[in-house]
């Protein structure tokens, strides 16, 4: 072991929330000046650990030691009076304010003592956007950024601060190749200047070229802590799961079929350009297709529009050939088509409700006899989707505010396959979920796919697109730039691609 | 959990929360959950040791009729606002559809060669339909003018009672008796008689209240207008008609304050275009005294009318014993605050309670 | 003088007999006594029902028929032995006071009349008629008999805010020179009088009058003139408030129309009296009172809605 | 972005929008963003068409200090919006203060020994300082209590009305001229009187304005009112005291309402305990009108005043046409939703001048 000044120390923390208990009995250590990881599947308890080390959760038992000290860290703002930051999971910005006054909220740098200076707020934001390869006004509402770069801006946040220790958590979920490339940089340079770092992450390639330590939680306790020299992904995966990593990713591999979805020189308009140009590919029954492109090629507004959520001023759809006319989401739903969107927070949960009422939102007609809902029916269907998806809860009733990021994954994707669609639309679908459940939904996919159906998914991580498609088209400012099948698909073609302007010609 | 106000003064979730083991502690989480329901019970215990002509069955059927109109004007908006809206507009429309349930049995329909008058039952019909119409133009500027709920229905709020100060110049309806030649008598039913011992108002209230349970409760319509009110953008793209939800909350506010209105209108035996004034803040209360959020999603039609009964009880009991109007208005206030102060501390409790459990 | 109990329609039929149980609650109820008028009216029912022997509870309904309709139910609910009312609509209270009747609790009505006899027991008004040309007469004269003026009315549900303004259009009809300009109703209301009169003051700067309904709308009037510095515009009210009857002994509101409120009061609860020990009324249902006119002539003698000596 | 409506009927956000390229496109732009500003000078053309007397400058300062009241009651709780929370008591508030300028000035306080009587300067102290207080227990109701701010200041809307009742046994205090034995003289002069012949009422709406324009863009604490409505969770996480913040507003909201209902007494040259009685929804529509949204975090002190300019201007142009009181009624109703209506067309103009120009 190298380098083992313990900055700070959660001893012998335990967490629960009502009867569930997140955290049991977890010693965990951050070394000084390193990038200490921690990894483990969804619900392990590591996003609960990180709120307690930055003073957002209370430990129902356990103590933290800063510097050796016990400490009490009783809010966010007790945490960072002692260096302490951290960037959620769960973005937490002002989308009513421009990225500056997101920058400085609560630390806003004054002029004569009273007033705002906003001045230099600007010109210390535009230096921080500029330090993590953004090129955006400081006046921008973070409410009309894309998901990815608000989460540079959470990340830009605690660049601003004299920060001892940064927390971050799932930092990297919606960046693209080269903003995780920026942020790494940032913080190989954090290192250098003894600041501490605690790094969660799903993406095992991506924190073995960062990390210096990783500790692996599992079901709320810590099962192991090792220097990441003396590990490889086997061993992380093992020590996650708790077994052998068998092939994580799986080709479908059903006969191709009918085409299922044909779409026609589909635009929607956008203030700039069009946020999706005149583009047009076929789905087939049995294929699984991903899309790959970078932050803003305009996948989300693809199948939004695909979805009739989202207007198109041109272009055809049709479904088993059959065209469909109406642009509603209702209407698309009844022609076979299902999404299971980008943002869950804001676009697939009902935090108000149950899991039982959000599984079933879609298909409440359903589950109704002569005009009323049947309980037992709801029941059964609901806790079929659970145990078919193997979805984590404390039961059907529980809030769904309650589940880990990754079921309340599965929970949106539940509702989807609900509907019975003939075409999946699944739109990041392994954002923020573990390596076992993305192996799961990736196993989902292609048994979906085996059974007949056309699954079409957008994801921005290279590995996962390669692994898991049998066809990848790449969209770059709106249009589609290129298509590879899983035969000719490499790394750097779907790189080239994303940054082309060039624009696959239509085949018929 | 992080510690904001908005997350921990929500009175509904706690009842969300999924049950606890053992049978006790669930017997004592059902009874602290009905929170309104203990505040109703305390009311009752404490203005029957100060009067004893408190808990008679008389007074308990009176204070039973007067809660009626408040809680199916509350039982309206609260449709409204489980879809994150706000009704502000049922006073106006209570008052709009009694003038033209007044004006119809009072000096009938001019037309052109006469006067026409209509049964009882169908002035009543027309009085809700009315209410429906200006809850559709309510729902109307929501949904397609986009114009933000709280001030659509203010702007209706001022429209709708001008339009019934105008349908009579500002004057009153005094006799709404109606004459056997005009087959219009028996307009005293719905807000005077009785049918069983039991005023038909509150049989009204009731029919609207189970009629409201089962909606919410037990109909995809229901589950849809909590979807709405818990998250819009998600409750799209699971294919939710948003729109026709929202118009169908608005319409059925606007109905259930015609009725109230009406019911009001029979009771008094004359119709004034000032009809519930101000009203809408009586049927807000109730709603969110009951625990519903307004920021839509949570709630219960059964704790809305609780909160009219904790409303009236509470009004009915002040005047009973005999506290002057001042206190009333003192004391009334103190308690809307103090039944959720007094939530709070039994989420607290119930808290530990499922802890101890577990 | 103040005229006594004048007898004016038909006598009441009321054969019920003594109130029940022999209750020794009355109850009182007006609108709200942030209007001195109604507070003297509940303050003199009040001291002579406790002299009487009886208990009281007095309430308002700030002119809301529900509300008073909810009172009277709770008047029943406590078997109250007999209800003095100053209503909140001539027609909408109807229905109430009926069903106190079925209840056999007699009411008592007091300053404003409702629409239809053999209800209460008794409607003892001020003769709002008279008074009304007495105001009508007295504000011609400190008009010079000429010159446009305008017009505050009360709420339209009460039939004394229409009975004043036909009495004072009665008399001042008669002058050829005054002209009405701008009528608007300020529904009793004093905060709603000085916004209104400040606008009718914009739209006519002109007019050298202003008469009002009752005296908490010409108090709101006069707030306005006098912060417009037009204390040449004369104003003239109707009830005999002591804010009003001070207003006149500085010589800024010219003359109001007494109305004997605590006098109306105390008959009302007389008549209550009797009605109760001896189970029929003893004056027919309608009566009026007379109004007296107050100027600066006798606005020393006035004391609590009474002029002394009378 | 998915077609929702609570995006689309957010009356501001377009004004933040960045601004494009051309000169000409901008100036359009910022016409079309100052919509209020547009409604009124719509009033004031449609008003001065029908009557001359309208536009002239004394009408104009009449009907400026008829706003001044209520502009200074919607400043106040726009603050409170902004945070995401409503102050439904400012009404009631003010009636308050009211009542306890009008009580120490015209029977002064009573103590042992004798009665004290306090200048002009002191009792308007001490009923801005009760109305700050009233804020003080709404916030604690709010932020310790976890009261849903409507429902706490519901309540407070009942108790604060009701102690003002109580002050004075529901009776007026009719003169507030003060005695110069007394050296309480002088109470006029906010109300009634002008310097450089405008109302001294105008001048303070115009500092307090100016006081809020500054607090809400320039300083810290105004930045953290907007974080806190923007994302309460996210403003925990940053260390903004969240509590300090809404302790501050409600403080603001019923300081500013106090000293309208002293402006109100002023002018009236009584005090009666239902002063501004339902001032409230007036204050909040001044609020809506001007772009502030119920949901926090988006909204101006200048457009809640061209609100306040919006509903007073108005209303008086109503009176001084001679429009009845029930018409006045419907078209209030009517120009509140229009001026919203007209928003939602003129964001889709503003969107395609947007794009056209880019
Ligand atoms: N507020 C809460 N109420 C109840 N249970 C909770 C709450 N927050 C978390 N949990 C539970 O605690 C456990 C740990 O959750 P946590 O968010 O720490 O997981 P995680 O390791 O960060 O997962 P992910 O990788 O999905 O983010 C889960 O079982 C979760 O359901
Ligand atoms: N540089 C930029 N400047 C302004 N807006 C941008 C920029 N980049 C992207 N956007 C906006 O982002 C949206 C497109 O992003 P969107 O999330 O749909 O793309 P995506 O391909 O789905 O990427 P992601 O992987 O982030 O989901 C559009 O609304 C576009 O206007
Ligand atoms: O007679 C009374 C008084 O004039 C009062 O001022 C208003 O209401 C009327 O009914
Ligand atoms: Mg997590
Ligand atoms: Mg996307």
């Amino acid at each position: 072991m190298t380098g083992t000044d313990e900055i700070l120390v959660a001893r012998g923390v335990g967490k629960e929330y009502g009867g569930v208990r997140a955290l049991k009995d977890v010693t965990f250590t951050a070394y000084r000046g390193k990038v200490n990881v921690l990894v483990g599947e969804n619900g392990a308890g590591k996003s609960t650990l990180m709120k307690i080390l930055s003073g957002t959760e209370q430990p129902t038992r356990g103590e933290i030691l800063l510097d050796g000290e016990p400490v009490q860290l009783g809010s966010p703002r007790e945490a960072m009076a002692r260096g302490i930051e951290i960037i959620h999971q769960e973005l937490s910005l002002f989308p009513n304010m421009s990225i500056a006054r997101n920058m400085f909220a609560g630390r806003e740098l004054r002029r004569g003592g009273r007033f705002v200076d906003d001045a230099a707020q600007r010109r210390r934001t535009a230096e921080v956007l500029r330090r993590l390869g953004q090129d955006l006004d400081p006046d921008t509402l973070v409410g009309d950024l894309p998901i990815g770069q608000q989460q540079l801006i959470e990340i830009g946040r605690c660049l601003l601060s004299d920060v001892r220790v940064l927390i971050m958590d799932e930092p990297t979920s919606a960046l693209s190749n080269h903003e995780v490339d920026v942020l790494f940089d940032v913080m190989a340079d954090l290192r250098e200047r003894n600041v501490t770092i605690i790094y969660i992450s799903h993406k095992l390639d991506e924190f073995r070229r960062i990390g210096d330590w990783v500790t692996v939680l599992r079901d709320g306790s810590l099962v192991a802590h090792e220097s990441m020299s003396n590990t490889d992904t086997g061993w992380i995966v093992r020590q996650m799961v708790g077994r052998d990593p068998d092939s994580l990713y799986e080709h479908s591999d059903a006969p191709v079929g009918d085409v299922l979805l044909d779409v026609r020189h589909l635009t929607v308009p956008g203030t700039v350009r069009p946020l999706v140009d005149d583009v047009s590919f076929t789905l087939r029954a049995g294929e699984v297709v991903g899309i790959y492109g970078l932050m803003g090629a305009g996948r989300t507004e693809l199948v939004e529009a695909l979805m009739g959520a989202r207007r198109a001023t041109a272009g055809e759809v049709r479904v088993r050939g059959k065209l469909a006319a109406e642009a509603t989401v209702q209407a698309r739903l009844a022609a076979g088509l299902a999404l299971v969107p980008e943002d869950r927070q804001r676009d697939g949960l009902v935090q108000t409700m149950s899991v039982r009422d959000n599984i079933l939102l879609a298909t409440v007609d359903r589950v109704s006899r002569a005009g009323l809902l049947s309980t037992s029916a709801e029941q059964r269907i609901a806790a079929g989707q659970v145990s078919d998806l193997r979805i984590k809860i404390p039961g059907l009733s529980a809030a769904v505010t309650a589940l880990s990021g990754g079921n309340q994954q599965k929970v949106v994707l539940a509702r989807a396959l609900l509907t019975e669609p003939v075409v999946l639309l699944l739109d990041e679908p392994t954002r923020g979920i573990d390596v076992g459940a993305k192996a799961q939904i990736a196993a989902l996919m292609s048994r979906l796919a085996a059974e007949g159906m056309g699954v079409l998914f957008i994801s921005s991580e290279l590995a996962e697109v390669i692994a898991m498609a049998n066809r990848v088209l790449v969209m770059a400012r709106g249009r589609i730039t290129a298509e590879f099948t899983a035969a000719n698909v490499t790394e750097e073609a779907l790189v080239g691609a994303s940054a082309s302007d060039r624009v696959l010609e239509v085949q018929p | 959990m992080i510690d904001t106000d908005v997350a921990k003064s929500d009175p509904v979730s706690a009842r969300q929360a999924p049950a606890p083991g053992s049978r006790f502690a669930s017997a004592a989480l059902l009874l602290l959950r009905g929170r309104t329901l203990i505040v109703l019970v305390a009311l009752v215990i404490v203005f029957s040791a100060i009067s004893s002509e408190y808990l008679t069955q008389s007074n308990l059927i009176l204070m039973t009729k007067h809660v009626a109109i408040n809680a199916i004007l509350a039982i309206g908006v609260t449709f409204v606002i489980l879809t994150g809206g706000i009704d502000l507009s049922v006073g106006s429309i209570a008052g709009l559809a009694s003038m033209i349930a007044g004006g119809l049995l009072f000096k009938g329909l001019h037309v052109p060669g006469g006067t026409l008058f209509f049964s009882v039952a169908v002035v009543i019909v027309i009085g809700i339909a009315v209410g429906a119409l200006v809850g559709g133009l309510n729902a109307v500027l929501v949904t397609r003018f986009k114009v933000a709920p709280f001030i659509a229905t203010l702007g209706m709020l001022y429209v709708a009672r001008g339009v019934a100060q105008l349908l009579s110049n500002g004057g009153t309806y005094p006799d709404l008796a109606g004459t056997p030649g005009r087959g219009n008598e028996g307009f005293h039913f719905i807000g005077v008689d009785s049918l069983l011992g039991i005023p038909v108002a509150v049989w009204i209230m009731v029919a609207v209240a189970v009629a409201a349970i089962v909606v919410t409760t037990r109909t995809p319509f229901g589950r849809r207008v909590f979807a709405v009110g818990g998250n819009e953008r998600a409750a799209v793209l699971s294919g939710i008609r948003v729109k026709r939800v929202k118009i169908a909350v608005y319409v059925i506010s606007g109905a259930c304050a015609a009725l109230a209105g009406l019911l009001l209108t029979s009771e008094l035996g004359a119709a004034y275009p000032d009809t519930a004034t101000t009203y809408e803040l009586n049927a807000i209360a109730a709603a969110v005294l009951g625990g519903t959020a307004l920021s839509g999603g949570r709630g219960t039609i059964i704790g809305t009318v609780m909160g009219a009964f904790v409303i009236g009880f509470l009004s009915d009991g002040l005047v009973l014993v005999g506290v002057s109007t001042f206190w009333q208005s003192v004391v009334k206030g103190a308690v809307i605050i103090l039944a959720i102060v007094a939530e709070q501390a039994q989420q607290g409790l119930q808290t530990r309670l499922a802890k101890r459990t577990a | 003088a103040c005229g006594g109990g004048s007898s004016d329609t038909s006598s009441s039929a009321s054969g019920a007999p003594a109130a029940a149980g022999g209750s020794k609650l009355i109850v009182i109820i007006t609108p709200s006594p942030d209007n001195v008028f109604f507070k003297a009216e509940q303050d003199a029912a009040a001291a002579q029902a406790k002299k009487l022997g009886y208990e009281t509870l007095v309430l308002s309904h700030d002119d809301d028929p529900t509300k008073q309709s909810q009172e009277i139910d709770t008047a029943i609910s406590r078997k109250a032995a007999a209800i003095i009312l100053d209503n909140a609509g001539a027609d909408s209270s109807v229905s109430a006071i009926q069903r106190a009747k079925d209840a056999k609790i007699p009411t008592f009505l007091i300053d404003r009349e409702i629409n239809k006899t053999g209800v209460a027991v008794a409607q003892i008004v001020a003769n709002n008629s008279q008074g009304a040309g007495l105001g009508g007469q007295e504000f011609a004269k400190v008009m010079g008999n000429k010159g446009n003026y305008a017009e505050l009315t009360g709420k339209a549900t009460d039939t004394n805010a229409g009975v004043r303004s036909q009495g004072y259009h009665g008399v001042l009809d008669q002058y050829p020179d005054m002209k009405m300009v701008a009528q608007q109703s300020a529904n009793w209301d004093q905060a709603e009088a000085l916004t209104k009169t400040q606008t009718i003051l914009q739209a006519h700067p002109d007019i050298k009058g202003i008469i009002a309904g009752n005296d908490t709308m010409a108090l709101g009037a006069y707030a306005a003139i006098q912060a417009a510095n037009r204390k040449d515009i004369v104003v003239v009210g109707f009830d005999g408030s002591p804010d009003v009857v001070a207003s006149i002994l500085k010589d800024g509101i010219k003359a109001t129309v007494l109305q004997p409120a605590s006098k109306i009061s105390q008959m009302a609860v007389d008549q209550a009296d009797y009605y109760i020990k001896n189970g029929k009324a003893s004056q027919p249902e309608k009566q009026s009172v007379d109004c007296v006119l107050v100027n600066a002539d006798n606005a020393k003698q006035v004391n609590a809605f009474a002029v002394a000596g009378s």
